[in-house]
């Protein structure tokens, strides 16, 4: 730990204020029925929860002042996105967020100037980056697009694309002349038929596969005002970020229930709570929870700092590395500790379970985390 | 977590050690194996349960009601049950090799587990000879499917504190209350049944342990939703029910010492089941074939060493269970802690299942986070699935909590809590 | 194992948070990083303790009296201790960034350990001002040493449950009995002692807590050797042993209260510390610069897969334990459990040493097996010596398990057991 | 599993009598007194017990019929070994049996008939394989060895030589003329000061670095009977059934210990094995333990039964690889929750981990085996 700034976390009166008023928010609009609600649904996003959250202000944070944004920087998504993550709050907060950072890294200014606008006045925006056989590093995508007389024609098709079915436009990555490149997809360009709903572990997602076979957009919707690879390197650190800080949440959520459960459900002439075999696995969660909250807060002090590409690159992956596999343990525990009712659909834990295993796919699992960790760490 | 702590002591089991002869059981395996590949079903249209807790579908039990009464039909379910019941009256082994066969052959689980692993020991050990009669035969041949009523909401793994009753009333005992988490209720014919009686004692002195026709007018049956967002097990209701005096099996108030009897069948610890096959794993090279499909991060999930890892460690305690079953044939290997082996099966299976289950789907990378129908899931998802679906054994028929304290006492002798 | 059950609620601990400046931080700990540059001690010919509970030697104990005695008279010791009694009066986050350095720098250890951790803070908050005066500046330049009189033989973490007896007598104490675990129990001044009181109150409401001078007469010193195979803690026996009124701290008979505290200062939870620079843990990256000349089968013990990520994964857990001390300044971030981070202090880094420094030793592969002195040990064994050691912290004031049920009952609120 | 047979244990009468024979042996000529008396002696082995050791035939059960000893496989020594790790009794019997196999797989008949009868006789032997760099692959030797006129002159170290200063011949590996060979030097053909006695963690080990500068012997010692490369190969297989067998005693060992410190030693009003957090990790324990003895004679059966090369190193490799880890583990945990008096040299728990910590060193550690199992086990 040769950087000392590396293990300093800052926290400004802003984020402060946008941790009180998003836990909140979390709390008073995302009680489990209201989860449960949402899981049924037919429509992708609960209209009135993404207004107020637009209304807020919370969907161009990270839009420059120019482009009348709020201008700040990445961190001040980190507490917003954990409450979201303890209440079990959807919503395509995520998904604007990270196309909006790519339009920032490599758009041009028209570009900008054509698409930041729209993201404050409330549409929902989406990255298009995976592809089959489930890549996590994202700068060497496989979609094909050519350009020719001013065109652009995509070929391929991308996967787990969240929230793609209400989203004014998609950010896809392509190979464009043995280059990668971001194309802007407007909905509008989009074939019919072309989005299939996946069937998800978390049922408060809604991620698409999306054909792109034979779409044609202008040539001027390539950005093309900032390195593509760069940008796509960035976003896998906001990316890893902001997942880890939704399963931070979650995992303090999981705990809240599963302390819940021991301290009122009694078996043998008292709360089960007492038992020490319960109790220190709980500590044990505790502690995991601890940890998240430091590694979380960390990387996002680190990411917004920018010190260096390798203390963001080793900061993000920690905390994703640790989050993922420390969610999904505590949710394994939070069903096992609740006996037969942790195991019913009507209990609330599966819900955080299903959270926790969907969320350690995207953007990288612990093990590819700690293994990418490894050279970065130890060489 | 203490429910050990007042368990009458002749339920101690102590290992059953028979020396039979290996390839006796190599060669009836071997001609096991030869008429499952001629004889095991197809794979229906519709998904099939890992587990007896998972029926959900008429299709589903009408296939595996079958399916069950085929295997016994060819000589091959119960064979160590006595000759004059409906079994074969051969060595436990034979029992258990048919069982790893069957594992290894990936065929549909024996599905009335109840009355194969249940039920069944428990009345050829202390039912009446009318109870053996009636209703032996027929646990074999799935045409009587058993379940089992000992947990109640809000009382969980503390059996001493059911709150169902079972009181006499003429020649008859009256039933009222409910229990749940019961796998099979919808379609069951009989039911095991633990209730207080009447004596006013507190706990677990004033049980009465029931055999009891699902068709008793009174009895309401309604399925629970498991997390996998399936059905598979139900909520009994008893409205004043009648059953004859008959249906007690054991002394009557002596309920407590039979239900324990029961859970060691389950925990694996007595020997006498009719089957174990009753999906609880799954065989690891089951797992390793859908790895070599898999792909992580772009690559072939078994090109990375930390998942390879991870799955070495599982398959060398897969092995060690494995070879369990064949060291404690040998009395001489089997101390210093005779019953540890038995006496841990039930743990020691259901959480390595677990583990695995859940590697295999972390093996998937972006594609562990589909379910089940998804197109592009592995395997249509029966990974996830098979993940949430472990935990039914790992809580169902005393949580792994609970089985620690038994070994811990009852195997180390440490002292109670 | 419920020691904690008993205790009083006033002993809870509610984080201390301070929002102090980051930057006066840095230009503090980069002036102290400089100085030490200049003035940290050559490595001596004799091996050097790694933790307080390992000076054996004459030779290490006058070594380390110097060179606590330059650190203090420099200005960096016991920075956060009032200005009136020889400190400096600085926020508490002065003295972590000193540690901090210290621990990078892998300099020499603050060994008066009892002193500026336990006893020091303890007299400062509940001293007399006489005791202030007497006791604390010469903590600090290690004029006294001190020692801890709390275990006895057959208590181990049961407090409560001490047989030592110090009684009234006239203007004195009369203290009988014997002590056990008593780190430095051969160099020190004084020791802090806890023991019955005459009032024949049960367990722990008849306690007596005694800032007691070693050279009393009757006090008999005998070494205890450690699994390492060196010494480094005593046994000490009170055979009718007088000291004065005075040396009673905080109420008679109110010890336990006494004792609860100073505990607190131990699993860091109250902060107060002189210094925590005590070596329960190092940094890991000593432990990786070591690994880079460590040979695991033939190879660099670097580039095993296994190994790497065994220690990604402490330096995630590492990482995590160093920004908590950052996070938990934040007052806005530390619910919804805000005393966690400094209740856990103590668990989180003696569990973490611990696996490090196993790690340490298995990653040397086939020279893992050597030990101290071995010309072809790595760093002479230290790693091997350090696992073994790592057991001090783990198990003493109060063991890991402990620990665990503390922040269970007094962080989760979960129930007594 | 495919192969049934890996998972079938046969254990003969013969194994039967001799683990009842070693276990009363042991028991009654190691307690932990003698053990630290065995310690703190000048003299490498106890006589007395060697004696007894050898004049129960044990030191010869590998000795085939024809050059005087009992002819019977590995497998027999498996109860014997694991009696002797149960109770830490320390002799050269592992050393002997390791040079035994050696002579047996790779001596022609004359050398055979010149050494394996001193075996039977008492003879201490041993094998001198391992070199600086520590690999545990023992097929490629550095030693180097070159014959000229009849004589064979090696250079070059071995370290961790068991037994040497007792040991009446040792066997080297060494490189002839670019092959793998086998060497036997009786210690009449070392050098002065060739011998340098390791400090090592388990004390009542004596290991030896050996230095074979100079050394020369008539080539007639060089080995020419059998396969080296296939008699070294065999060596780690043996090698690593061994060492098992011998952990899975100490870990039983070390279980017995801990079990009674939970059920005499009080805390808190009672034992303090009545607390759950110690209970879960003791049954923990239990299970690695039950699981070490099948794995260990798992592999004593299937290399018995020699049912191919890649059988038995899965089975030896599984058994060495469950062991390492778990005797350590088991013995961290006993020191623990000795509490104080655990971390004493006086409480035998240390004994335990010292021999578990150079057990894991010794033929390989864990990861070290899993790592070769891995495509073994999944290509």
């Amino acid at each position: 730990m040769s950087d000392d700034r590396a293990t300093a976390i800052t926290f400004s009166d802003e984020q402060r204020l946008l941790l009180e008023q998003s836990e909140r928010f979390a709390r008073n609009r995302s009680g489990f029925e209201s989860v449960r609600k949402r899981i049924a649904a037919k429509d992708d996003i609960d209209r009135s929860i993404w207004q107020d959250i637009v209304a807020m202000g919370w969907a161009n944070l990270l839009v420059p002042v120019a482009y009348g944004g709020s201008g700040l920087r990445v961190d001040a998504l980190v507490p917003i996105v954990e409450s979201a993550g303890r209440h079990l709050l959807a919503s395509p907060l995520i998904s604007t967020a990270l196309a909006t950072q790519l339009l920032v890294d490599a758009g041009s200014r028209g570009q900008k100037e054509m698409w930041l606008p729209q993201v404050g006045s409330g549409s929902v925006a989406t990255t298009a980056l995976c592809e089959p056989g489930g890549s996590w590093a994202l700068t060497e995508p496989r979609l094909q697009a050519q350009c020719s007389n001013g065109i652009v024609r995509l070929s391929g098709t991308k996967i787990h694309v969240r929230d793609a079915k209400e989203a004014q436009f998609l950010i896809v990555s392509a190979m464009l002349d043995g280059q990668p490149a971001l194309v802007v997809v407007e909905r509008a360009y989009l074939r019919e038929n072309s989005l299939r709903s996946q069937i998800v572990l978390d049922e408060t997602q809604r991620c698409y596969t999306v054909s792109f076979e034979e779409v044609e957009v202008p040539a001027t919707m390539v950005l093309d005002g900032g390195d593509v690879v760069e940008a796509l390197c960035a976003l896998e650190r906001t990316g890893e970020l902001l997942f880890s800080a939704e399963m931070a949440g979650g995992l303090g959520g999981a705990l809240a229930l599963l302390v819940n459960h021991l301290t009122t459900r009694e078996a043998f002439g008292g709360p089960i709570g007492r038992f020490q075999a319960l109790k220190h696995a709980t500590v044990d969660i505790l502690l995991d929870f601890e940890a998240a909250r430091s590694l979380v807060y960390g990387a996002g002090t680190t990411i917004a700092s920018s010190p260096g590409k390798a203390a963001s690159e080793i900061a993000t992956r920690m905390a994703k590395a640790h989050t993922s596999d420390a969610f999904v343990h505590a949710c394994d525990r939070t069903i096992q500790f609740h006996g037969g009712l942790g195991f019913t659909y009507e209990c609330n834990a599966q819900l955080f379970l299903r959270r926790a295993m969907w969320s350690q796919a995207v953007f990288g699992s612990a093990k590819y985390h700690r293994q990418k960790l490894a050279p970065l760490l130890l060489s | 977590m203490s429910e050990n702590s007042i368990l009458p002591d002749h339920t101690t089991v102590t290992a059953k050690t028979m020396d039979c002869d290996e390839d006796d059981l190599f060669e009836f395996r071997d001609e096991f194996a030869g008429w499952l590949r001629v004889n095991a079903p197809g794979k229906p249209a519709f998904p099939l349960p890992e587990t007896f807790m998972e029926v959900g579908t008429d299709e589903q039990f009408d296939f595996l009601s079958d399916w069950q009464r085929s295997v016994y039909e060819a000589g091959y379910l119960g064979v160590s049950w006595p000759q004059e019941y409906g079994g074969r009256g051969l060595p436990v082994e034979f029992q258990n090799a048919i069982d790893l066969e069957m594992i290894h052959q990936n065929v549909p689980i024996m599905f009335n587990t109840i009355g194969l692993a249940w039920a069944g020991p428990l009345i050829l050990d202390i039912g009446s000879e009318r109870q053996k009669k009636q209703y032996i035969r027929r646990i074999l041949t799935a045409e009587d499917v058993w379940c089992q009523g000992f947990s109640e909401p809000g009382a969980g793994s503390d059996l001493a504190n059911i709150r169902t009753v079972a009181v006499r009333d003429g020649e008859n005992w009256r039933i009222n209350g409910s229990k749940i988490w019961t796998t099979l209720g919808s379609y069951a014919d009989h039911m095991i049944l633990l209730a207080q009686g009447d004596s006013g004692a507190a706990r677990y002195k004033g049980l009465n342990f029931l055999l009891v026709p699902m068709e008793s007018e009174g009895i309401e049956v309604r399925k629970i939703r498991k997390m996998t967002g399936e059905h598979g097990f139900c909520e009994v209701f008893f409205n004043d029910v009648f059953v004859p005096k008959d249906c007690l099996i054991g002394q009557e108030l002596g309920g407590w010492q039979v239900a324990m009897r029961t859970l060691t069948y389950e925990r694996g610890a007595a020997g006498g089941q009719a089957s174990m096959h009753t999906g609880t794993r799954i065989e690891s090279s089951l797992m390793i074939e859908a790895a070599t499909r898999a792909e992580f991060d772009g690559g072939p999930a078994l090109e990375e060493p930390l998942i390879c890892d991870e799955l070495v460690r599982l398959l060398i305690e897969e092995r060690a269970n494995l070879l369990h079953e064949s060291r404690k044939r040998h009395s001489a290997l089997a101390g210093p802690y005779p019953t540890a082996i038995d006496m841990s099966h039930k743990l020691r299976w259901t959480e390595w299942n677990r583990r695995l289950q859940r590697l295999a789907v972390e093996l998937q990378g972006l594609e562990g986070s589909l379910y089940l129908e998804d197109p592009d899931a592995l395997d249509g998802g029966a990974w996830q699935r098979g993940y949430l679906n472990s935990f039914a054994a790992t809580i169902g028929g005393g949580p792994s909590e609970i089985q620690s304290n038994i070994l811990a006492e009852r195997v180390l002798g440490l002292p109670k809590g």
